[in-house]
């Protein structure tokens, strides 16, 4: 057998596992039938930061007056939608080139095309079979479209389009209705209500992300409302039309218009090339994988969106790693406690661990901590209040077992809590840690001071 | 080389360790770089309830 | 005795142990002969960061065609410097009148004067004679004005000025000159210069921020050089008149001409009014103090800029938790070996723990790891790729001893490092925590592997 490990897809997923498993002196392949860097570099993760980074600098300018800049004509200052796809995919090039160089100089050999799996040691790319020892499916998700009549026309003429088609949008819409109210569809709503497009968001439920602590949740639906985004709840879906979306809405029909309609509504496995395996799924139709992310099937894991875990980047290339660890021979498996999730709205949002409701529901007897930025200087001093940060500790030792962060750059203050739940923190080592002022993080030692007795500042 | 003196472990877990009794110095970690995590105390103490179980 | 402890001086040091006493059940009175907040929220910390705040916006906004943003003036857009003073006082007040609130809520006595010690446990304020069991000085630190002729003068007739000073110009000065290369020095010389001014930066040393790990002073000097600040090393200070101020510089004198002289070179202790303690002194002439806070007198404690240790207001507020604590009979000690200090120029410097040299110094064997901002996905969806993180380790367990950060937001990364060293992290531990997708925090992971054997992305 000629490799130690063939990667079908080089996702986050496929492309990490292939690094490590190269690092650990394995003989890699890895089979793509796109560009490496999957969904995330080329039409996810980093498009979107990117565009969401221009969003938040054009609503900070409009800002100007409020922090003492003034001579801005807010009638001219415009987001040039083409100027900004191009920045766009310059940074998308930069480091989807990146990945290319960082394969060749750890010497993994990438076969361009669809891969089919013959069985689990042998791989067909164009005609050419490969094989090895070993096999990871990294293919990812596709769009979960539900049968909604006209939905399906609707898609093909593209009047309604998914992430992909926003990302290819020729210009910002002048109305525009997002079906759904998961993260993606909360971070495009965010992007073009910046940008200037009339927003409508349409949910299912009673509130907008509904897998995210629910006072955060509610917290920036009531944001989002403030800064104009028309958000209803409560909906279901009825049709798809040339005139618009019909929908239910507290027993009454409602038709909603706009020159463009942006469908997210959750994903399903990519499983074309993979069938001949067999591998036992879950109930959602996900593939099964343990701790180790190993399959049903000896030698073949599963690793990134299609185990249905997390459809989360840093999930997928952290599943890359304990595959490619287990592989060549290093025990390792996967904490999903301690998985970090973050949201690029204004404010961010980001969590860890468990909710309130879940930490109560799973018999931890609770503290709950929560410290407003309104009492933060640094967040005065930036003119970014909104929000706060709340510790969910279990009382016996006082162990952080949640936290949760609504703050501008949340996704990145979350890490100190990652940190912390990885090493098995109480809220005294974090109360106990010095954190430098004035930052946002000394929320953080806040509502840990908060959960052992009171915040100084409160 | 002097043998390595420190027991690499989180704070939950020498909390723990105290409370139930369990000779944290003697206890091989699962954490990262073999640091002793909460569990393996649990699991110690099971052990440590077994052995003693085990003559009757 | 009324009192459990006296407070003289209601900075970051005095307010925190103040409120941390009455949280504690203590009968705390303060006295402050200005506003409560000190030097850190009236004329240091706050101020200077509302105002790097609005620099950074408007630094921004000129690169805003890189971002796809059109339409701005570049010829139009300005600070106003005014309305930046007027928000600066603004967000000022409402954080000092936080201050007096909590105070209130806290049910601390407040005295306003200015405090003379009697003896250790009796302070005069305005004429009257207050009594306590402790004492804690936190009357903090003024500047050091060297033996330079001319300066007194100068300094008199405002031709060069402090930092205080510095907030209260008229308007932005054309021709700025600034004397000395610390913290203060430097972010005043990022303000200015990003708000038009022509800055001179005048250093006595080889380098700016001499005591900042070397790498990183090194490569932000290149970066402010690059920004159009004039960095002058090496020099020494011979006298101020009206033309300017002359110096020595590699053998030849050299004038320096400026509308405004900003000088900012060290503190020395506030020791007015506590002269008749005879508190033990150390070599600088600051308040001699031990890990509980304690002066040579008993039932005296010194906290903040006075007593030496670091002129920063968190560690001027953690010595006062300490310092509270140990008055209220909570045995409390602070660990110097893990103090954040951050920097807030563009890109921000922090740092926490050891750098490579006084590692090896201290006898340790080490591993030195840094990873590239170049590299990260998040940093160049921001712009703001110039930066890295350095992770300095102790081979025998993996210890984390130091981590040095540049990055644009280094300051409230920092807190996973902190939290990591409080908690004896090891590089395997944060190598092994998840960090979201994308962040800048990556990176600190992405150092964590590079400890280990390599990064992924490199
Ligand atoms: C708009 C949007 C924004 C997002 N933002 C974030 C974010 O901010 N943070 C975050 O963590 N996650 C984000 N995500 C999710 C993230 O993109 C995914 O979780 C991640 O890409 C999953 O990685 P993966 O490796 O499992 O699969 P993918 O990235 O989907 O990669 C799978 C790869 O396999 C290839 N492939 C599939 N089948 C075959 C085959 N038979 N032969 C050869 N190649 C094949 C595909 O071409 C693809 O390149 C976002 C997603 C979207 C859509
Ligand atoms: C421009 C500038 C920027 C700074 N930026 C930062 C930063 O970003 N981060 C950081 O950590 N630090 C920063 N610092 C340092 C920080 O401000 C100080 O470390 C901090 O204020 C020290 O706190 P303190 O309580 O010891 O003293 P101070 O803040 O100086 O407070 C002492 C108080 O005591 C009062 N007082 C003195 N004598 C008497 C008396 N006899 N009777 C009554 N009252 C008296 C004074 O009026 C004052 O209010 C900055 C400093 C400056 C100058």
């Amino acid at each position: 057998m000629k490799y130690d490990v063939i990667i079908i897809g080089g996702g986050p997923g496929g492309y990490v596992a292939a690094i490590k498993a190269a690092q650990l002196g394995g003989k890699v392949a890895v089979v793509e039938k796109d560009k490496l860097g999957g969904v995330c570099l080329n039409w996810g993760c980093i498009p979107t930061k990117t565009l969401l980074k221009t969003a938040k600098l054009y609503r900070d300018m409009l800002r100007g007056k409020e922090f003492g800049i003034v001579g801005i004509d807010d009638s001219k200052v415009k987001v040039d939608w083409n100027l900004l796809l191009k920045r766009k995919d310059r940074v998308v090039d930069r480091l989807v080139k990146g990945i290319y160089t960082l394969f060749k100089r750890n010497k993994i050999d990438l076969y361009e095309g669809v891969g089919t799996v013959l069985d689990k040691n042998r791989v067909e790319v164009n005609g050419e079979v490969i094989t090895g020892k070993n096999l990871i499916i990294a293919t990812g998700a596709k769009e979960n479209f539900p049968e909604i009549e006209g939905l399906k026309e609707a898609l093909e003429s593209g009047r309604v389009i998914n992430s992909k088609g926003a990302l290819q949008l020729r210009e910002i819409p002048k109305e525009l209705v997002i079906i759904g109210g998961g993260v993606i569809a909360v971070e495009f709503a965010t992007l073009f209500n910046t940008l200037g497009s009339n927003v409508t968001l349409i949910q299912r439920s009673k509130r907008i992300l509904s897998s995210v602590e629910e006072e955060m949740a509610l917290t920036l639906q009531k944001q989002l409302i403030k800064e104009g985004i028309n958000i209803v709840t409560d909906t279901k879906l009825k049709s798809i039309t040339e005139n618009g979306i019909l929908i239910d809405h507290k027993r009454e029909e409602k038709l909603f218009k706009g020159d463009k309609y942006l469908i997210s509504l959750g994903l399903k496995p990519q499983l074309k090339g993979i069938e001949g395996l067999n591998l036992e799924l879950d109930s959602k139709g996900f593939i099964k994988t343990n701790k180790r992310l190993e399959t049903s099937v000896k030698g073949v894991y599963a690793i990134g969106d299609l185990n249905g875990k997390f459809a989360l980047a840093h999930v997928a290339s952290a599943e890359g790693i304990v595959a490619a660890e287990n592989i060549m021979g290093i025990d390792s498996i996967m904490n999903y406690n301690i998985v970090p999730t973050g949201i690029y709205t204004f404010p961010e949002l980001a969590s860890v661990g468990l909710t309130e409701e879940e930490a109560r529901k799973k018999g931890h007897d609770i503290t709950v901590s929560k410290f407003p930025l309104a009492a933060n200087g640094k967040a005065l001093a930036e003119g970014e209040a909104t929000g706060f940060v709340k510790i969910i500790s279990d009382n016996e030792y006082g162990e952080v077992i949640g936290v949760h962060i609504m703050a501008s750059n949340a996704t990145d203050m979350i890490s100190e809590a990652i940190v912390a739940m990885q090493l098995e923190s109480t809220v005294y080592d974090i109360a106990k840690a010095i954190h430098p002022h004035p930052t946002l993080s000394e929320a953080v030692m806040e509502a840990a001071f908060g959960s052992i007795d009171r915040p100084i500042h409160m | 080389k002097p043998k390595k003196s420190k027991v690499l472990a989180t704070p939950v877990a020498r909390k723990l360790a105290k409370d139930l009794g369990v000779d944290i110095t003697k206890i091989k970690g699962t954490g990262p770089n073999g640091r002793v995590m909460k569990e393996d105390i649990y699991r110690t103490k099971e052990e440590m309830t077994k052995e003693v179980e085990k003559p009757k």
